[in-house]
């Protein structure tokens, strides 16, 4: 199954970098896709059924959102505390329990908390994530959790699970 | 002129790097410094002022083109390069299955 | 060699397939675009090394792997040499004739052997870069034993 | 364009990545190729040298575009002839001597692949016509010398090689920089062209700038005497049949050959970098003698005794050069550069030799401290009476080839009035025959101490060095009038009549 998909995915890639539909490029497409294929495909990511559910690309885009908007918040939030001549900082690694059990989902969360200003995920180890945070506000633990990983994560468990 | 000035300024880097560093591996970066200075030497030469690149499809008569060679040139020198730096860094790695460091004060066997 | 963490195995998941399809790209469109088998080898082999630092192998493993690649090394430098030597026996007695038909300008199928010079070295450099690779990190694993 | 010389290169080439393929199924397969392959290559190149043919080669049938030479270009002239045979009778015997002297370490296959390819570079360095391909050649075979300077891989082989490609990589930096200058100034990269176009300019600052550039570059890989440092390391660590090829033919292609080959052929030579030139070989020739006396090593004092031969031939072709940009007779210049090039031939064979059985003593007694050898003459005949000859033959005994190259240039250092060079030339021969009388003291006679029961090395290395020594002997005849003809007179002609090379490849 996932040979398929990353054959489909690798074709339809090919003619998006190469941009011509003439036929013996069409050919070394499909050459190019198969080599791929069966170099890669035991490697590429499981569940791929998932690819064809609609209703997940519209969590999707509705997700695309949300990350931005919280970027946006983080971006000020950052710039505040970089600009403000005291430097309220208060750096230090947390441990948040993650909810969402699939690797790839987990993969996900890590890099959009990553790429929000402001937290770094370090790793991933058993059922917790260790984020680096750069202004600690609480002690509470289901208070963090909630401020830096609840925000993406009940979308992105609409997406990948 | 001011890139040349710049390119002269990577090479006193690398020179700089390789008079003074005392370790296997910096050695082999300050070497790779060097190369890549005179890399983008080889390039100036080729260089015309508001030249494009050189492929010729005959639509633009005055077009001024580039010197291609000198590019064909950095490539191969390039992949030269390549090959020194990794023989370089291999020979280092079994120094220092040898000696366990990569300092050189260390490694000194040899009267020379 | 354990490997690395679960985000970076997924991320290499995901991505290696396209990085080896981007590389086979540069390759086939060397004599077109800036790139050629150089370029697009190194793509390839990276596919390769991002697999193997994020996932990790074991030790017999690697040899394996290196025995292959030098092999696979070895025979794509011939076949790169048996061209050169064709272009020597057709017809005049030139090394490196550009002995097939040379197309249209612009064409994927076109400029005669320089193609297939490219796959070749193509197929080269990306086991040779492998092989360099495997050939450091296999000492890394004898001193960490 | 029915010639055949890009075999010169495609043959070891191919060899090369042949053997990781077909070796791992025998062992043998490596042993037996690459003798055989290089003794094909040496008939040929013995053929070419008594038809003294001169043949162009342009790779990929670029034809030249109104004149100007566009494509890669391989050049056979006379000089490159008698280099090409060099490389091939050393690498011959070398190859065959290492079949019983290589199974001392592991991975004979990358010792056979890696050989070949240094032949191959070698040889490209010598037939190349195109400065940046000769770059490119010259990088090819060194790269595959460090690798086997370090094939022992002990810690002395590691650090050896290491410093080796240090010093190495500053040479190719030094060596591209002067070719992209020269790119910048005559915007070609062919040697007869840009010979041309040097003939018409007159930016004399930059050009001096370029000469120095390139003597730095090739002097470091044919270790003169400033730049000298990795000679004696990489020498001794590297296994013998390596020594013998690296000191023997490699210093030479693609050092010497290529400074003079660049400095006949393609610059107009001042009489200042003429002067330059000799006094180096002069620096060379007295330092690498009185470095070498102090040394316990047999492969260190090997080592510092090609420097100071290489001084010699630096002497003959510097003191050609003088005479020639002064305007003096041709015929002092003439027989200057004869004793040059008779005496790179001879010290690729008596320094190949040397090695060789510098590499059966170690075979058998596994240790190269003088000082713990002694006696060894009756144990090993046929090695002890081959380097007895080859030592007489370095330190100039008269019926060896030895004696008549050091005579020609002394003669001809005294003709063009360079009596200070002359006689240091005698004073530093003098000192030559008594390290190596020390050294065959030390090793072949006096009393054993430690090894009683060593035997007679194997066959196979026995063979290639009785053939050496019987080629020291025997190449005395290049003395002879009618045989110098043949062979020494036309490569000097090549050197010494600059359009002669021009018109060889331009009018191609």
């Amino acid at each position: 199954m996932r040979y398929v998909a990353l054959f489909i995915i690798a074709f339809l890639f090919w003619l998006l970098i190469t941009f011509n539909l003439a036929i013996e490029n069409i050919i070394v497409g499909i050459v190019a896709a198969g080599i791929t294929t069966v170099l890669f495909g035991k490697y590429f990511i499981t569940g791929v059924n998932k690819f064809i559910q609609p209703h997940r690309y519209f969590w999707l885009i509705i997700y695309i959102f949300i990350f931005i908007w919280e970027c946006i918040k983080a971006n000020f939030d950052v710039a505040y505390r970089v600009l403000h001549p005291a430097m309220p900082i208060k750096p230090g690694i947390v441990k948040v329990k993650l909810n969402i059990k699939g690797d790839f989902a987990r993969m996900m969360l890590a890099n959009s908390i990553t790429m929000t200003p402001g937290t770094i995920s370090v790793d991933i180890i058993d059922d917790y994530i260790f984020i680096h945070w750069i202004y600690i506000s609480t002690d509470n633990p289901e208070e963090y959790s909630e401020k830096v990983s609840g925000r993406f994560e009940k979308y992105i468990k609409k997406i990948f699970e | 002129m001011t890139v040349n000035i710049l390119c002269f300024i990577l090479f006193l880097v690398g020179l700089y790097g390789l008079i003074t560093r005392r370790n296997l591996v910096k050695i082999v970066i300050s070497l790779s410094i060097m190369e890549f200075s005179l890399f983008i030497f080889l390039e100036l030469v080729g260089y015309i002022d508001g030249g494009i690149a050189p492929i010729i499809t005959g639509q633009d008569a005055n077009a001024v083109y580039v010197d291609p060679l000198p590019q064909a040139m950095i490539l191969t020198a390039i992949v030269i390069g390549l090959a020194t730096t990794a023989m370089l860094m291999a020979i280092a790695i079994r120094l220092y299955r040898k000696y366990k460091t990569f300092d050189i004060r260390e490694i000194k066997n040899l009267k020379g | 060699m354990k490997g690395m963490s679960i985000i970076v195995k997924k991320v290499a998941q995901l991505i290696a397939g396209f990085v080896f399809l981007y590389g086979i790209y540069i390759i086939a469109h060397g004599h077109l675009t800036p790139g050629g088998g150089f370029a697009g080898g190194a793509l390839l082999a990276g596919a390769y090394i991002l697999s193997i630092l994020a996932y990790g192998s074991d030790y017999l493993k690697l040899k394996e792997e290196q025995t292959e690649s030098s092999l696979s090394e070895s025979i794509s430098i011939l076949l790169i040499l048996m061209l050169a030597v064709a272009g020597m026996l057709m017809g005049i007695k030139v090394f490196f004739n550009n002995f097939l038909p040379k197309g249209t300008i612009g064409e994927l199928i076109s400029a005669g052997a320089i193609p297939l010079y490219n796959i070749f070295i193509g197929i080269e450099v990306a086991s040779a870069l492998l092989t360099i690779f495997l050939a450091l990190i296999i000492y890394k694993e004898e001193i960490e034993e | 364009m029915d010639s055949l010389i890009p075999l010169f290169v495609i043959i070891p080439l191919a060899t090369a990545f042949l053997i990781p393929i077909i070796g791992k199924l025998t062992i043998y397969f490596a042993k037996t190729i690459t003798p055989v392959v290089l003794l094909i290559l040496c008939f040929y190149s013995i053929t070419l040298l008594l038809s003294n043919s001169k043949e162009t080669y342009i790779v990929g049938g670029w034809q030249p575009v109104e004149d100007i030479p566009i494509g890669i270009y391989l050049v056979l002239d006379s000089f490159s002839i008698l280099i090409l045979c060099i490389i091939s009778i050393i690498g011959f015997l070398v190859s065959f001597y290492s079949f019983e002297y290589i199974s001392y370490y592991t991975s004979e296959n990358n010792f056979y692949a890696l050989f070949c390819l240094m032949i191959a570079g070698m040889n490209g360095v010598v037939l190349s016509g195109d400065i940046f391909n000769l770059f490119v050649f010259l990088e090819i075979s060194v790269i595959a010398s460090y690798a086997l300077v370090a094939f022992g891989v002990g810690k002395n082989e590691l650090e050896a090689s290491f410093k080796y490609q240090v010093l190495g990589n500053i040479a190719s930096f030094l060596i591209l920089l002067s070719i992209s200058l020269l790119y910048w100034q005559t915007k070609t990269l062919n040697i007869a062209d840009i010979s041309e176009v040097l003939q018409t300019s007159d930016d004399s600052a930059f050009l001096k700038f370029t000469q120095v550039l390139l003597i730095s570059g090739f002097g470091l890989k044919a270790a003169i005497i400033p730049f000298h440092a990795w000679i004696p390391d990489a020498h001794s660590s590297a296994p013998s049949p390596v020594s013998a090829m690296l000191s023997g033919v490699l210093i030479k292609a693609v050092g010497v050959y290529v400074i003079i080959r660049l400095f006949f052929n393609m610059f107009v030579f001042t009489h200042e970098i003429a002067m330059v030139i000799t006094v180096l070989g002069t620096l060379s020739m007295i330092i690498g003698a009185l470095l070498a006396i102090n040394q316990s090593d047999i492969k260190r004092l090997l080592a510092y005794s090609s420097i100071s031969q290489i001084g010699y031939i630096i002497i003959g072709f510097g003191i050609g050069m003088v005479v020639l940009s002064k305007g003096g007779k041709v015929s002092i210049a003439v027989l200057a550069i004869a004793g040059a090039l008779f005496h790179m031939v001879n010290h690729a064979v008596f320094k190949g030799l040397l090695f060789l059985c510098a590499g059966a003593v170690e075979y058998r007694t596994n240790t190269r401290d003088m000082g713990q050898l002694g006696g060894l003459a009756e144990n090993m005949p046929i090695t002890s009476t081959s380097s007895l000859g080859a030592s007489l033959s370095i330190s100039g005994i008269p019926p060896f080839n030895g004696f008549f190259s050091k005579l020609i240039i002394i003669i001809a250092a005294v003709q063009a009035r360079f009596y200070l060079v002359a006689f240091l030339a005698v004073v530093v021969s003098i000192i030559t025959l008594a390290y190596f009388l020390k050294f065959q003291k030390r090793v072949f006679y006096g009393v054993n101490k430690n090894y009683k029961n060593v035997k007679e090395v194997p066959f196979a290395m026995s063979f290639s060095m009785i053939v050496l020594v019987v080629l020291c002997l025997g190449l005395s005849i290049l003395v002879i009038p009618s045989i110098r003809e043949l062979i020494l007179d036309p490569a000097v002609n090549t050197l010494i009549n600059m359009d002669q090379y021009i018109n060889q490849v331009i009018q191609y």
